[in-house]
């Protein structure tokens, strides 16, 4: 015995503890990695991110309603679907608005900002009036909700391996998109020297846009997934838009890796500390330590240091 | 001879970015009153070497001593009020301010926050700036908004903002860029005149311009000192021959 | 109801008498049912000969919308059948809607501009404690009047609102005893979000479960409003394996609670769960299978099998559409207007001193869908409180009814 | 002509400017609104404090802060305790467990007050922590950042951390701070009741002049070579540091003024308005405070003032008439702003009303002044 809990219990909790610190992580990455790709690579404060993520999660609820209605005994894998809808119809929104709103105002990073911020407020109006404004519930397939239990007393979520699972497979393409495509190499090209890039002959404004899209789309990914562990309403996807930027900060703009560091750090320290305090003070230290580590390292944690 | 009767004296000066040694165990010592002119194809190290003078850039290791006091501990601007001024490669000037403006805001006076809010334009401050301005051929230019100055010019405004606050270390980095030949010849007078009190370092490409202002000649290769003398000696030498062609 | 037309009938003859004196008057009251706006409104309100309008305060936009959508629809059907019915004192109802876009100080603007500009009778609005508070100084200064339909965590008593949800020990002691006594339980995990409401209301039960059910409080935790992390806090709770969870956690965390407490294999079969803060609203987002097996402690839900409440959940949903669910502070918002007509009949004036007097009076009693409610002195409900299991299709099961509970709201010795 | 005219005021231009927003503050508004919608203006005129302190940071010294909600709700909750206090006396907290502390420090069982409300007991202290706590506040916080030369998107973005930092911690204290409901309830000041019409109105007064004293001294800074300096360090900061200058300094001012500012509208807020609440620590008030900086003119002060005034009576006009379709049109205006008008409505000032303007003052000038050859006159105009 030990604190007059059992080992078992104890042993269990360990896993479960170290559990819930894995799938945050995974959640944290996946809302990072869209805005990594955005305002890492082309460093767009994009405040909308959030609802971006809002209609991934709404597409979900939108295909789980017609499959119910429609093609019920698909309602086990209607899932798998949705989720590339929501990447689809992300994708397609961001196209647009970096077609109107984002590719003027590349010279401007701050202003993205409040532009995109306009932005946020119309889309979760827009939300609001499409779907009510209450919150809304998507039927998941049982599978996705249960618990396994390798043990009698471990449980673990399986909403939260799937995650994790979504997590690994975007996470994967996009760094292999980014450092082993020749998208990637134009990207990264456009986003290190733009005149240069258009010099050399790549179609830059074209650039841009796949990779706006494809930044919004990932986060429809993310919202996807967040309908299985978080709500579904106009204003759901707002609530993480600073975690989201303080993952890629931390992490330090320049690199994916780094964004997968800080997300891993930041994940592991609050759900440690929220497990020894109240789930408030647990999400204050967490800011504190960042933004103190942020000042001690003002590039971020994967910055490399090159003359300027 | 000690380190204390050159005005510069650098010593197995160090700094590696991610491994990439740019400046590699350097030595270079400047006279009192020197013109130096410091050459070298690209990525030679040229422009770091400034950088860490000036402190833009900490070094990894050794030491940078401007008359016996260590620069390398110091923070950029105490290096500038020591009396070490630097031009960038690229003029940088306040676009929309005038040139009367930028003079004056490198007027070294009212450099804390408070003697900035209380700063006056005396007629001390009027006559300093009337003169640099002369030097720089820029006199009867005093209201025009340095935005609308020529490149040459830009260039001139810069090394005035330094004359201004009289430096004794005058750190100046490819001043003849995109120069007419004859803003070259009034640039190279210029700075013939201005090395008489105080010391300067030039990075230069264009060796005409060289050979007319430089009393010693430094040649730097992969952070290293290649070979050192006057203009002569270092065209005669064949590493630097090598170097040059090498390329 | 006799002397009720009695009154009627002598307010217009008194009416017409004066009538005779003033032509203009006498038409008037000869073409309007109700007495001369001269004598219903002493205090420039807006009242005409045929309308008194009245003020509907909700959020329809920000975080907040998602719960008070219910409420406002709620009020605007009472107005409608109440209108329907003839009105107050022979006048319609008209209402001026305004957003508090889930914003305090928007909330004491709004209120201000409805009290000091429209000059209405009467608002119906307000959801969080947080925006009552910031509508309370402007209320008292404007002596205006306000039915809020929230349950809440009492230690108020205004002169100037009509509180027609549950204030805390209402809807927190019967519960506790109810499972206690069903449930065996001695062990409880107290869970909440970060505010006055909850907190207020853990205290209330902390307090209860130990000196009252001589019960044991192994965990008492109170999480960020809008956090939708909670892996740790569910674990804590593992290692305490308490008999009840008893939950207050509101908004987006609600949901994200209920799925990531399903996702860890806490259900309803394994698990007893006891919550303050589910209503079918909130059920209509977390969804029903999340819930199953859950209990919730209100004082109404849509279930509820009276012809009442069948009769109402009917014409709500004629009004608002078939799958806009009805939650406890829907119905206790839809009470609001009712309970304003009758005081308002029994003043005979729209005067707020006159109504206020009424609704003290402590003869105010409506016929709710959640059955008979008594309007006591202290401005609260006299109601019961029942515990509904909850099913995957996002109705709950009544499974207990409580006898009828004095309003408290400042209980002593909590 | 003498220093106050060309420095305080900033010239004829500048002169003429203020003297049109006084006018509009001190009487065109009080005779033309009733005392609901003047009062609603005092509020918008404190958002302008914060406007303001944006046109300096962030238009002049372009240190973008989306933390200004911090300060706001700083110098807001330090004249909100000492209002409550004075609030909750023994004798009209009678029915509370402990009478005499305020009454949500009653509700989370907390019997005595806490040490850091006991100096709010003193107007004196409490005037005194509106600035100072602000400063000190931003000083750390500046001090910690720019010397280790933390600037952009990453100061913007920590600030704005730090915002919702302290917006969980005054939630979660509730026991210290009163929680979500912030501090509610005030009613006198010294006695003096601010609830009344009368007190409105002389609040109002006061905050309009704070206001224009604020632009005052704000103008005066720019046009000192201070003013010359930020806009150098906006631009060319590299250079201005090797002139010499500790930039950090100038940013760690720069920022504590803007603290300061931003925490007096804080603190006007709470007296017209009669309560405090987090809601204005937060992310989203800040945010909207930098809006209002954009599209008054982020170069402006009193293209701020404007701004403050348009969107927020915009607010609360289109939630009035159209309570769902507010957001759509806020949000058109964000970015119609950003995409249209980058420099505000200073901005369509400059290039559409001053060219009349000057116009017509050198008309005016030219009567007064004495008789000049037309043929002159006609070039000068084109000048012009």
């Amino acid at each position: 015995m030990l604190f007059g809990y059992s080992f078992s219990d104890l042993g269990s909790i360990l896993v479960m503890q170290g559990f819930s610190g894995l799938s945050l992580f995974s959640v944290l990455l996946l809302m990072a990695l869209g805005l990594a790709i955005i305002f890492g690579q082309m460093g767009v404060i994009n405040m909308a991110h959030g609802e971006f993520m809002t209609i991934g999660a709404y597409t979900i609820y939108v295909v789980s309603k017609i499959t119910e209605k429609y093609f019920p005994e698909f309602m086990a894998y209607y899932f798998v679907v949705a989720i590339l809808a929501a990447f689809v119809i992300a994708f397609i929104v961001g196209y647009f608005v970096e077609f109107l709103l984002i590719r003027h105002l590349y010279k401007r990073p701050l202003d993205t900002l409040l532009a995109t911020w306009g932005l946020s407020l119309i889309m979760q109006q827009i939300f609001r009036s499409v779907f009510g404004g209450r919150e809304v519930s998507p039927t998941l397939p049982d599978w996705l909700m249960g618990a396994w239990a390798p043990t009698p007393n471990i449980d673990i979520p399986i909403n939260g391996l799937f995650v994790m699972v979504i997590t690994l497979i975007v996470t994967g393409a996009v760094i292999l998109a980014l450092y082993k495509s020749r998208w990637g190499l134009k990207v990264r090209a456009t986003t290190q020297n733009r005149m240069m890039a258009g010099a050399v002959g790549i179609n830059t404004q074209k650039v841009d846009r796949m990779t706006f899209a494809v930044g919004c789309g990932v986060a429809g990914i993310a919202g996807a997934a967040f309908t299985t562990i978080a709500s579904t309403g106009p204003t759901s996807g707002s609530t993480y838009i600073v975690d989201t930027f303080l993952v890629v900060v931390f992490g330090g703009t320049a690199s994916l890796l780094g964004t997968v560091a800080s997300a891993f750090s930041i994940s592991q320290a609050q759900s440690i500390l929220t497990f020894f305090m109240t789930n408030a003070m647990g999400k204050v230290v967490t800011l504190l330590a960042i933004i103190v580590i942020l000042m001690l390292r003002p590039e971020g944690l994967f910055a490399s240091k090159v003359r300027k | 001879m000690t380190n204390n009767d050159f005005v510069l004296a650098i010593e197995d000066l160090t700094v590696s970015f991610d491994g990439f040694k740019a400046v590699d165990s350097l030595n270079l010592y400047i006279d009192k009153n020197e013109l130096r002119v410091v050459i070298g194809p690209n990525g030679a190290g040229k422009t770091t070497v400034l950088d860490l003078i000036c402190g833009k850039t900490k070094a990894t290791g050794g030491s940078i001593k401007f008359k016996g006091k260590e620069l390398t501990k110091m923070a950029e601007h105490q290096i500038v009020r020591a009396g070490v001024g630097r031009k960038f490669q690229t003029p940088s000037i306040y676009e929309n301010l005038s040139v009367f403006e930028n003079l004056e805001i490198s007027f070294p006076r009212g450099r804390t926050v408070f003697g900035a809010l209380m700063f006056k334009r005396t007629v001390d401050v009027d006559m300093r700036i009337h003169e640099v301005a002369d030097m720089i051929y820029l006199s009867d230019l005093l209201e025009k908004e340095a935005g609308l100055l020529s490149h040459g010019q830009k260039q001139w405004l810069e090394i005035g903002m330094l004359l201004i606050q009289d430096p004794e270390l005058l750190m100046l980095d490819e001043p003849v860029a995109g120069m007419s030949v004859r803003e070259r010849e009034q640039t190279a007078d210029l700075l013939n005149r201005i090395c008489r009190d105080r010391s300067v370092i030039v990075i230069e490409h264009d060796m005409e311009f060289v050979k007319r202002i430089a009393h010693k000649v430094t040649v730097l290769h992969q952070g290293k000192i290649l070979s050192q003398g006057t203009m002569d000696q270092v065209q005669s030498d064949e590493r630097v021959i090598e170097v040059y062609l090498g390329h | 109801m006799i002397n009720k037309t009695e009154t009627k009938v002598w307010r217009s003859v008194r009416a017409a008498v004066r009538g005779l004196t003033l032509s203009s008057v006498l038409i008037a009251s000869a073409v309007y049912a109700g007495p001369p706006t001269a004598q219903v409104d002493t205090t420039g309100l807006a009242v005409t000969d045929d309308t008194v309008t009245v003020g509907i305060l909700h959020s329809l936009t920000g975080t907040m919308a998602i719960s008070e959508t219910g409420a406002q629809e709620a009020e605007k059907l009472a107005i409608e059948q109440i209108n329907a019915q003839g009105g107050v004192l022979g006048r319609k109802i008209k209402f001026i809607q305004e957003d508090g876009a889930s914003d305090w100080p928007t909330f004491a603007e709004k209120a201000k501009k409805l009290l000091e500009e429209n000059h209405v009778a009467a608002i119906f609005g307000c959801w969080t404690s947080a925006s009552r508070k910031a509508v309370l100084p402007v209320l008292e200064r404007d002596n205006g009047l306000l039915y809020y339909p929230t349950f809440y965590e009492g230690l108020e008593e205004s002169k100037n609102v009509i509180y027609t949800g549950q204030e805390a020990t209402q809807q927190v002691f019967a519960g506790l005893d109810w499972v206690a006594k069903n449930k065996k339980a001695k062990t409880y995990y107290l869970i909440g979000s970060d505010y006055i409401w909850p907190r207020t209301v853990m205290k209330l039960a902390r307090e209860y479960i130990t000196r009252v059910l001589h019960g044991q409080v192994v965990g008492e935790e109170y999480a960020a409003l809008g956090s939708t992390q909670f892996g740790s806090t569910i674990n804590k709770i593992r290692l305490k394996h308490p008999d009840v969870i008893y939950a207050a956690v509101v908004g987006g965390s609600n949901v994200a609670w209920f799925k990531q407490l399903k996702a860890a294999g806490i259900t309803g079969k394994k698990q007893t769960l006891l919550t303050l803060s589910v209503t079918e609203d909130e059920a209509h987002g977390i969804g029903g299978e999340n819930l199953k097996g859950f209990y919730s402690a209100m004082k109404y839900f849509q279930s509820l099998d009276t012809p009442e409440n069948k009769a109402f959940v009917a014409a709500f949903k004629k009004r608002w559409g078939e799958d806009a669910p009805i939650g406890d502070v829907t119905q206790a918002a839809y009470e609001g207007p009712w309970l304003w007509k009758k005081a308002v009949e029994m003043a005979g004036s729209f005067d707020t001193d006159k109504v206020v007097m009424a609704e003290q009076s402590g003869k105010i009693s409506f016929d709710a869908p959640e059955g008979m409610v008594y309007l006591e002195p202290n401005h609260h409900l006299k109601t019961r409180l029942r515990i509904g299991e909850w099913r995957d299709d996002g109705q709950a099961d009544i499974v207990y009814t409580s006898p009828y509970i004095m309003p408290n709201p400042f209980p002593k010795g909590y | 002509m003498n220093i106050f005219y060309d420095r305080w005021l900033g010239g004829r231009q500048g002169a003429i400017g203020l003297l049109l927003l006084a006018l509009l503050i001190f009487i065109v508004l009080p005779t033309f609104l009733d005392i609901y919608r003047l009062n609603n203006v005092g509020k918008y005129l404190t958002y302008a404090f914060a406007a303001v302190s944006l046109v300096m940071l962030w238009g002049h010294a372009g240190i973008l802060s989306l933390g200004q909600g911090i300060f706001f709700g700083v110098g807001g909750y330090c004249m909100a305790m000492f209002l409550k206090l004075e609030a909750s006396d023994p004798a009209s907290t009678a029915r509370q467990t402990t009478p005499g502390i305020p009454d949500f420090m009653d509700w989370n069982q907390i019997t005595q007050l806490p040490f850091f409300w006991e100096p709010f007991h003193s107007l004196t202290f409490t005037i005194i922590a509106i600035f100072v706590i602000p400063a000190v506040f931003a000083y750390v916080i500046g001090a910690a950042m720019f010397k280790r030369r933390v600037g952009g998107v990453y100061f913007a973005i920590i600030t704005q951390a730090i915002a919702a930092i302290l917006t969980i911690l005054v939630v979660g204290q509730q026991g210290y701070t009163g929680g979500i409901n912030g501090i509610t309830d005030l009613k006198t000041l010294h006695g003096w009741n601010i609830n009344t019409n009368s007190a409105k109105y002389i609040l109002y007064y006061i905050n309009g002049a704070l206001l224009i004293g604020v632009i005052l001294l704000c103008r005066y800074i720019l046009s000192s070579k201070l003013g010359r300096l930020l806009l150098a360090m906006r631009d060319k900061e590299d250079r201005v540091r090797f002139s010499g200058y500790d930039v950090s300094n100038f940013k760690i001012f720069v920022f504590s003024l803007a603290a300061i500012i931003s925490a007096l509208g804080g603190a006007m807020f709470t007296l017209q308005v009669g309560f405090m609440s987090p809601t204005f620590v937060g992310i989203v008030p800040s945010i909207e405070m930098v809006i209002l900086a954009a599209v008054g003119g982020r170069m402006s002060l009193i293209g701020a003032v404007y701004g403050a005034l348009l969107v927020n009576y915009g607010k609360s006009a289109f939630s009035e008439s159209f309570p769902a379709l507010w957001l759509f049109l806020m949000g058109g205006l964000f970015i119609g702003v950003v995409m249209f008008f980058p420099n505000g409505l200073a901005g369509l000032y400059q290039t559409y009303a001053k060219p009349t303007v000057d116009q017509f003052l050198e008309k005016f000038a030219r009567k007064s002044a004495v008789v000049q050859s037309t043929s002159l006159n006609e070039k000068k105009e084109v000048v012009e």
